[in-house]
């Protein structure tokens, strides 16, 4: 892979503050998340400097380069003592990834304390881009208005109108159902009910739920679970056989791991947006080739992620000169580029989205699957601009 | 302890470690030392004192965390202020959660206790609207009227009179005349009941003084680390404070300094040292039930004298 | 249950006076699931006097005491303990009427040296107990007194030691120190000699007519000997009931005594 | 929460399903908190790990399907019977140097090793859950009058049902319980009656948690199979047991039962009342019977 | 039937009990007298297998069994009344009896121990913790009755007994002894241990001081209680 921006200050010499450049990436490499991002997000990262380092000479920098890592365990705690113990004591330069989005808005606001930068790869809340945004935070990759833009919008239009959504009542579920309300009912659905699943969930158990589902008899369910809820979800809708009653299931936020768990014959036909698959076109493809060599996996989209924030960084810091942060974010700010993961990729400095295209997505049934991990079919594109919350929605006041 | 002079060189020594501890360690991992010690000791002082394991103490650490972090973040109350606030809700709460629980004792008690504060960690889960959820309350800043502590460095030495307080407070309750009513209470209820003391009073009052202590651990925590979450309120924060106890020995206020330098020091270290960090928790928690029970404190402790029995024998 | 002025029915000539009772129980009764272990007692102790409750085993006797010292709620009836209506009181609040007892199986602090059993008995009296925040030097005072407690039991030397390292005789003793430090107005000792030596028989006996002066003492034993050498009247029970009351020689030679408790001979 | 307009046209049948989901979480609850109150009921050991053993179940199932082809039918032997077997291993080897000692050390250790446990099945085998499938002799549904219900899931009501009776007719109406109990009591003294109190326990422990192992199996086609499926089960399990009164084999079947369904028809009201109703009850039972629906003080 | 040679054991550093050795033969009845402390149930818990700390050779039936573990000496016929009584508060009366398995042909069938002891009889469903004290103890000795076993060790039968039920062990262990019960006794009542016995021996500080028949008892009773006392 590599940056195919154009543009930008290509100054002399890097000169790095402290002479050494550091990359954070904290994650979760102990528990839900670990298998989607953890440390193969970190091996993503080395992958990228190793890359970059290959593209413009090893002294690029006039320095050392250093990826550190944490496991936050999806503490919002240990996530901000992490970060702060990282920007201050190992004088990290950025944080990336950060999956949970609890976890990730304690971190945003370290970054601001400290004035350094965090990229947020993997979690998906749009308060880091709406009220809660700062001027050293962006986010990369997703949002929950992406995949309701994507995801509510489709369905509502291709295969039913009525609505029936189950979120797990946590931050990252609410802001799922908020966006895909809004997403449906600006289509024309309209939501039959909508219900929160206790989270944690202790038992495992969503049958009240699917029942409820059985009786209202919306077209569609909406399952905004995630990782392994959504895994129960999708076990006992199988098992409840809604799916004979006519009721689809859409589900708001699917990665390949989820797929893994059950097969992929018990999410057949099952449309989702993601911003990115590994086999969607050649670009992809020799990334994910690479990747598979080292890790063993085909990477997910944020293991993608973290490696085209980790470059797009880097570059910025080669276009500034230097990796002073505010040079740094003034030189990503308004920032237009492509790469093998984003697409038609604009940095928009009102509220640091970095907004691109992304796709639509069906799984195929298990008969359909040609290797290990291809389990989806791509159905199109969707527009950057559609999936991007407009500016008058994201409450976001960037402090200059 | 024998005589008045290796007490005080002992206070004198400990006052001095704590003010050069930020200079050694990180001065956030230092804090958290601390603080983790401070809640290690409210539960000894029910395990090791009253014979009463609570595994529920994260209730009163993690309640006493979000009431002082919302009124420090909403109302902007100076710190110490927004920690007594804590103190006092962990110790109000602890009235009716330990009027309930003292009925039953033993391993009932233990569970019991952990299934209140599993209780609290659903309900204020679900009072999304005031705690944030999954989110927790954060950006708390850390006021001291008016000056804000914003270096962690800064807020260790801010917070160092509270905790050694919290610690003081312990020290005179465990040896107080009500100290030796609680020992005996542990060692046969009914025989102290005989005795005229109304146990169940005397056991709810050590309840809720423990919990207020934990209280006091748990919001400057909160306010040290800017912000409370639901974690603090999970079993497993209470499972780890009874193994800071465990490992450091029970009955001993010492030890629970031990026992969380320890899991703490571990549990930094440990994260990049191997991927299985609960694991390796774990394994010392049995290692220590089967082979160290009386706790790493008094194991240490007794090392001098053994030395000299072994060195007498020969 | 019978009306109140037949439960008045005096047994013995020496309870004819009605004002000087310790303990007046009115036709207590324990049901434990269904089964009676102290069926509708009325029991008087004079104050000033040492009783001895005998009787089989399994009469009742340890359940009486529980229901004296509040350690069981009795099922029906009442307890009078100076005059005080006891029946709904808790163990604690009797046992600050004036109240001290022993347990038929010993019970210490396993764990607290024996000085240091007696200063908690010792400031029970006192308000001291629930002040968390003052210091242990508060205990000082009852040293002196202590000591002089230990002193009369016999275990001076044994002041430091753990109760759980004593020998059982000494447990023994140590437990009628803590007793007799309460300054208790009525004494409840059960079984005060099983499981000793005779030395330490003995010396029990003694301290027992030491203390007594004053006092009331109820008593359980099995060791006739004990009875007959420290209690002024005797009550006997079986099967949940009085069936006996007076003095020694009198209730020695009671057919029905003999034929539920003492057998044809000595013993 | 919002509720949709055609609520109330569905309120009967939608009442009757969800007593059978509270009956099918009701299953899981009796079978762990049976398993519980057989193990603190012999050896007086409050099992913490019930939980891991009950995902061991569940991992056990998963890969005899993976390793070897062995399907649910034989899994429901085979999985508790392996999981027994560690048990055995954890009595020999952990446990058994904890008896006469006070009970919170059985608890410290058990607590120890559902962290060993459940991190080591995590760095094996991660965190995503693990396909199982139902079988497909009970893929379909049976009608109940007017509405369908998973068979399934009426199975596993029923086979639990049949279990949980089976189990307290060993204990409470064989020698089996008071042998294991009396050896619990006083070891070496029953030793000193002639009794092998080694295999009697290590029996009962292995017999505990294979139910605990046998729920799991069960679990395995309705609930993602992953290494921390059983660390909340387990905490909702000691409550009920608290419910029912500890040690009581009857007490533990009867509330797992009862809180399920009466946590199920909370849900019908507010979702977010199954997890607190369940804790809520414990305050109230404690209140008014601190032993619990079936136990008895004095056994503390 | 049962013998004891060189005879020790330890509590950590401190000897309870030097080279011990007595005897035991069928259809004997045996008492060991001796003060608090003297190491009376020390050695019958070594005999039963429950005290590890110690050395020297048992026989049983002329048998060693001093290797064995405790459960093959309860089965190779040892029958034991501990001195705490050993009742299991979780289980009820009824089920304290039958516990332990029949080793022997003497075993006594319920019914009769029912008929013996009618106050066990009215409580057989109670769970043992709620029996009195005495109860417990009467219970205590049913049970190694019960069991059928060629020995019976009695540690304090007596204690804690009414005096009419004293009288009752006294008649009953006279009659088994007639139908050719081997026991062996620990007592601090000498009156009873005379009663019933055929040998005594003197046990203090660990060591077996002397060896008395009944007319030697009888003889020397004051000095004897005073040594038993002081
Ligand atoms: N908690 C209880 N539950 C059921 N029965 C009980 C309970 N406590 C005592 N009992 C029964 O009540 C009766 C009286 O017991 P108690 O202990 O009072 O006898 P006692 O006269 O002290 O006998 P001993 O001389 O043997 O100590 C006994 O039959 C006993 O089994
Ligand atoms: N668990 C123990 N730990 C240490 N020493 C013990 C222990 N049990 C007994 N001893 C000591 O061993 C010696 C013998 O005790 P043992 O119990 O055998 O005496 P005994 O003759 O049965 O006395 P008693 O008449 O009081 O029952 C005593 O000196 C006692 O202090
Ligand atoms: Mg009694
Ligand atoms: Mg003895």
């Amino acid at each position: 892979g590599g940056g195919t921006g154009g543009g930008g200050a290509s100054a002399g010499p890097i000169k790095l503050t402290d002479g050494k450049l550091v990359l954070a990436v904290i994650n979760d490499q102990s528990a839900v998340y670990a298998e989607l991002s953890g440390k193969n997000a970190v091996e993503a990262v080395k992958m990228a400097v190793e890359d970059f380092k290959a593209k413009y000479g090893e002294n690029v920098f006039g320095g050392t380069v250093d990826v550190i890592t944490a496991d936050h365990q999806n503490k919002p705690d240990l996530a901000s003592s992490k970060a702060q113990e990282f920007y201050e004591r190992s004088n990290a330069d950025v944080i990336f990834d950060v999956p949970t989005s609890s976890a990730a808005l304690a971190i945003a606001k370290v970054a601001n304390d400290e004035k350094r930068l965090y990229i947020n790869i993997t979690a998906a809340t749009t308060d880091l881009t709406g009220p809660q945004c700062n001027k050293y935070t962006f986010h990369y990759a997703y949002d929950t208005y992406m995949l309701a833009a994507g995801t509510g919008v489709w369905v509502t239009q291709n295969v039913g109108k009525s609505w029936y959504i189950i979120y797990p009542n946590y931050a990252f579920g609410q802001d799922m159902e908020k966006s895909f309300r809004n997403a449906i009912t600006k289509t024309g659905g309209t939501i039959v009910a909508s219900d929160g699943s206790p989270f944690p969930n202790q038992t495992g158990d969503f049958s009240n739920l699917l029942v409820k589902a059985g009786s209202l008899k919306p077209q569609v369910l909406g399952a905004m679970q995630a990782g392994g809820d959504l895994v129960n979800v999708v076990k006992q809708y199988n098992q409840f056989k809604l799916k004979d009653q006519n009721i689809q299931l859409a589900i708001g936020l699917l990665f390949d791991t989820d797929i893994t768990a059950l097969g992929s014959d018990a999410y057949a036909g099952v449309v989702y947006t993601t911003p990115w698959v590994w086999n969607m076109d050649d670009q992809a493809r020799t990334f994910a080739d690479k990747f598979l060599k080292r890790t063993n996996i085909r990477p997910t989209f944020a293991h993608a992620g973290n490696y085209s924030a980790a470059w797009q960084y880097m570059d910025a810091i080669r276009r500034a000169g230097t990796d002073d942060p505010d040079a740094v974010v003034k030189q990503l700010e308004g920032y237009k580029f492509n790469d093998f993961f984003i697409r038609n990729g604009y940095i928009r400095p009102e509220d640091h989205w970095v907004q691109h295209d992304a796709l639509l997505a069906q799984v195929k049934p298990a008969s359909d699957v040609k290797e290990k991990f291809d389990y989806s079919k791509v159905l199109g594109t969707l527009k950057a601009e559609q999936v991007s919350r407009p500016l008058s929605e994201t409450g976001c006041q960037m402090p200059k | 302890m024998s005589g008045r002079y290796p007490r005080i060189a002992m206070v004198v020594g400990s006052a001095v470690v704590a003010l050069v501890l930020p200079r050694v360690i990180y001065s956030v991992l230092a804090l958290d030392i601390l603080l983790w010690a401070l809640f290690a000791m409210s539960v000894d002082l029910l395990v090791g004192y009253v014979g009463l394991l609570s595994f529920g103490h994260a209730a009163f650490w993690g309640g006493a965390a979000y009431v002082a972090a919302l009124l420090a973040r909403d109302l902007r109350l100076a710190f110490p202020l927004a920690a007594l606030a804590g103190v006092l809700a962990a110790m109000a709460l602890a009235v009716p959660v330990g009027y309930l629980s003292i009925r039953r004792r033993g391993i009932y008690f233990a569970m019991v206790t952990l299934a209140f504060a599993q209780m609290l960690f659903y309900l204020v889960n679900e009072l999304r609207g005031v705690t944030g959820g999954e989110n927790g309350v954060q950006g708390v800043p850390r006021l001291l009227w008016g000056v804000s502590v914003t270096r962690p460095g800064d807020f260790y030495y801010a917070a160092l009179p509270l905790v050694l307080l919290g610690y003081l407070a312990v020290y005179r309750v465990t040896r107080s005349p009500f100290g030796h009513v609680l020992a005996a209470i542990r060692d046969n209820e009914a025989r102290a009941q005989a005795l005229g003391y109304p146990t169940p009073r005397y056991k709810l009052v050590a309840f809720v003084l423990s919990a207020g202590i934990a209280g006091l651990a748990g919001s400057l925590y909160a306010i040290g680390h800017g912000f409370a979450s639901l974690d603090l309120l999970h079993w497993t924060t209470s499972g780890t404070v009874v193994l800071m106890v465990v490992l450091g020995g029970t009955g001993t206020l010492w030890g629970s300094l031990v026992g969380a330098a320890i899991v703490l020091f571990l549990r930094d270290q440990l994260s990049s040292v191997t991927e299985a960090s609960d694991a390796v928790t774990g394994a010392i928690l049995i290692a220590i039930v089967l082979g160290f029970r009386r706790g790493l404190w008094r194991s240490l402790a007794a090392l001098p004298a053994r030395a000299v029995r072994r060195l007498a024998r020969t | 249950m019978p009306p109140f002025t037949t439960r008045r029915t005096i047994r013995s000539p020496i309870l004819a006076r009605t004002d000087g009772f310790a303990v007046e129980t009115r036709g207590v009764t324990k049901e434990f699931a269904g089964f009676r272990a102290v069926n509708g007692v009325d029991l008087r102790l004079e104050a000033g006097r040492v009783h001895a409750l005998v009787g089989p085993n399994g009469a009742g006797k340890t359940s009486l005491f529980n229901l004296l010292t509040g350690f069981l709620k009795p099922t029906s009836g009442e307890v009078l303990i100076f005059g005080r209506d006891a029946t709904h009181l808790r163990a604690d609040e009797i046992a600050n009427l004036g109240v001290a007892r022993s347990f038929q199986i010993t019970s210490l602090f396993e764990q607290l040296s024996a000085l240091e059993h007696v200063l908690l008995a010792l400031q029970s009296a006192t308000d001291l107990g629930l002040r968390f925040w003052s210091s242990e030097g508060a205990l000082r005072r009852f040293v002196p007194r202590g000591r002089e407690l230990l002193g009369e039991v016999g275990l001076e030397g044994a002041a430091d030691r753990l109760a759980s390292d004593l020998p059982y005789g000494q447990k023994r003793a140590l437990e009628l120190a803590i007793a007799l430090a309460r300054e208790p107005r009525l004494l409840l000792l059960d079984e005060p000699t099983s499981g000793m030596g005779l030395e330490d028989v003995g010396r029990t006996i003694a301290l027992i007519r030491q203390v007594a002066g004053g006092r009331t003492v109820l008593l359980v034993e099995h060791n006739m000997g004990v009875v007959a050498e420290v209690a002024q009247r005797v009550v006997v029970m079986q099967q949940g009931r009085v069936i006996a009351d007076g003095p020694y020689e009198a209730v020695r030679h009671d057919p029905a005594v003999i034929a539920a408790y003492l057998g044809q001979v000595d013993a | 929460m919002r509720r949709g307009p055609r609520r109330t046209s569905m309120d009967l049948g939608y009442a009757t399903l969800q007593v059978f989901n509270g009956l099918v979480n009701g299953a899981f609850y009796a079978l762990l908190s049976l398993g519980l109150a057989v193990i603190f009921g012999m050896l007086r050991v409050v099992n913490f790990a019930h939980g891991a053993f009950y995902m061991l179940g569940a991992f056990a199932a998963y890969l005899l399907q993976l390793e070897l082809g062995i399907g649910f039918w034989p899994a429901l032997v085979l999985a508790p019977a392996a999981v027994a077997l560690v048990g055995i291993a954890v009595e020999r080897l952990l446990l058994r140097r904890l008896y006469g000692l006070d009970p919170l050390y059985g608890f410290l250790l058990t607590f120890g090793l559902t962290l060993l446990i459940q991190d080591g099945m995590r760095v094996r085998f991660g965190l995503q859950g693990q396909p199982y499938a139902t079988p497909t002799e009970l893929g379909g549904s049976l009608s109940l009058g007017a509405i369908a219900y998973p068979a399934y899931r009426l199975f596993v009501i029923a086979f639990s049902l049949a279990v949980c009776v089976a189990v307290w007719y060993a204990i409470e109406r064989t020698r089996l319980g008071m042998v294991v109990r009396a050896s619990i009591e006083r070891r070496d003294l029953t030793r000193a009656f002639g009794i092998s109190v080694d295999r009697w326990v290590t029996g009962t422990f292995a017999f505990g948690i294979a139910l605990a192992g046998l729920a799991g199996v069960l679990a395995a086609p309705m609930r993602n199979v992953s290494p921390t499926m059983g660390a909340e089960p387990v905490i909702l399990t000691f409550a009920v047991v608290v419910i029912g009164g500890m040690g009581s084999i009857a007490g533990a079947v009867v509330a797992g039962f009862a809180v399920g369904v009466l946590a199920s028809l909370g849900a019908i009201v507010n979702p977010a009342l199954e997890n607190i109703l369940v804790f809520a009850l414990m305050a109230v039972v404690l209140l008014v019977r601190p032993a619990g629906l079936f136990g008895s003080l004095e056994a503390r | 039937m049962l013998e004891v040679a060189g005879l020790s054991a330890w509590y950590g550093q401190a000897q309870a009990l030097k080279k011990v050795a007595f005897r035991v033969d069928d259809g004997e009845l045996i008492t060991l007298v001796g003060r608090n402390g003297a190491g009376k149930t020390t050695t019958l818990r070594c005999l039963v297998g429950l005290h590890r700390e110690m050395e020297g050779r048992i026989v049983l039936g002329g048998e060693e069994i001093s290797g064995w573990s405790p459960e093959r000496r309860a089965r190779a016929g040892l029958g034991f009344v501990p001195d705490d009584r050993g009742i299991y508060a979780t289980l009820t009366v009824d089920e304290n009896l039958t516990l332990p398995p029949q080793v022997g042909p003497t075993a006594w069938p319920l019914d009769r121990i029912y008929a013996t002891f009618p106050v066990l009889r009215e409580r057989r469903r109670a769970s043992g913790a709620k029996l009195s004290g005495g109860e417990q103890q009467i219970l205590s000795i049913a049970r190694a009755l019960r069991m059928g076993a060629r020995i019976l060790l009695l540690d304090e039968p007596t204690e804690g007994l009414a005096p009419v039920l004293v009288q009752q062990l006294r008649e009953m262990l006279l009659d088994a002894k007639r139908e050719g019960l081997t026991a062996l006794l620990v007592e601090q009542n000498l009156r009873f241990a005379t009663a019933v016995a055929d040998r005594h021996y003197l046990l203090a500080q660990g060591e077996i001081v002397e060896t008395l028949d009944n007319a030697a008892v009888a003889v020397r009773e004051r000095e004897l209680l005073r040594h038993l006392g002081v």
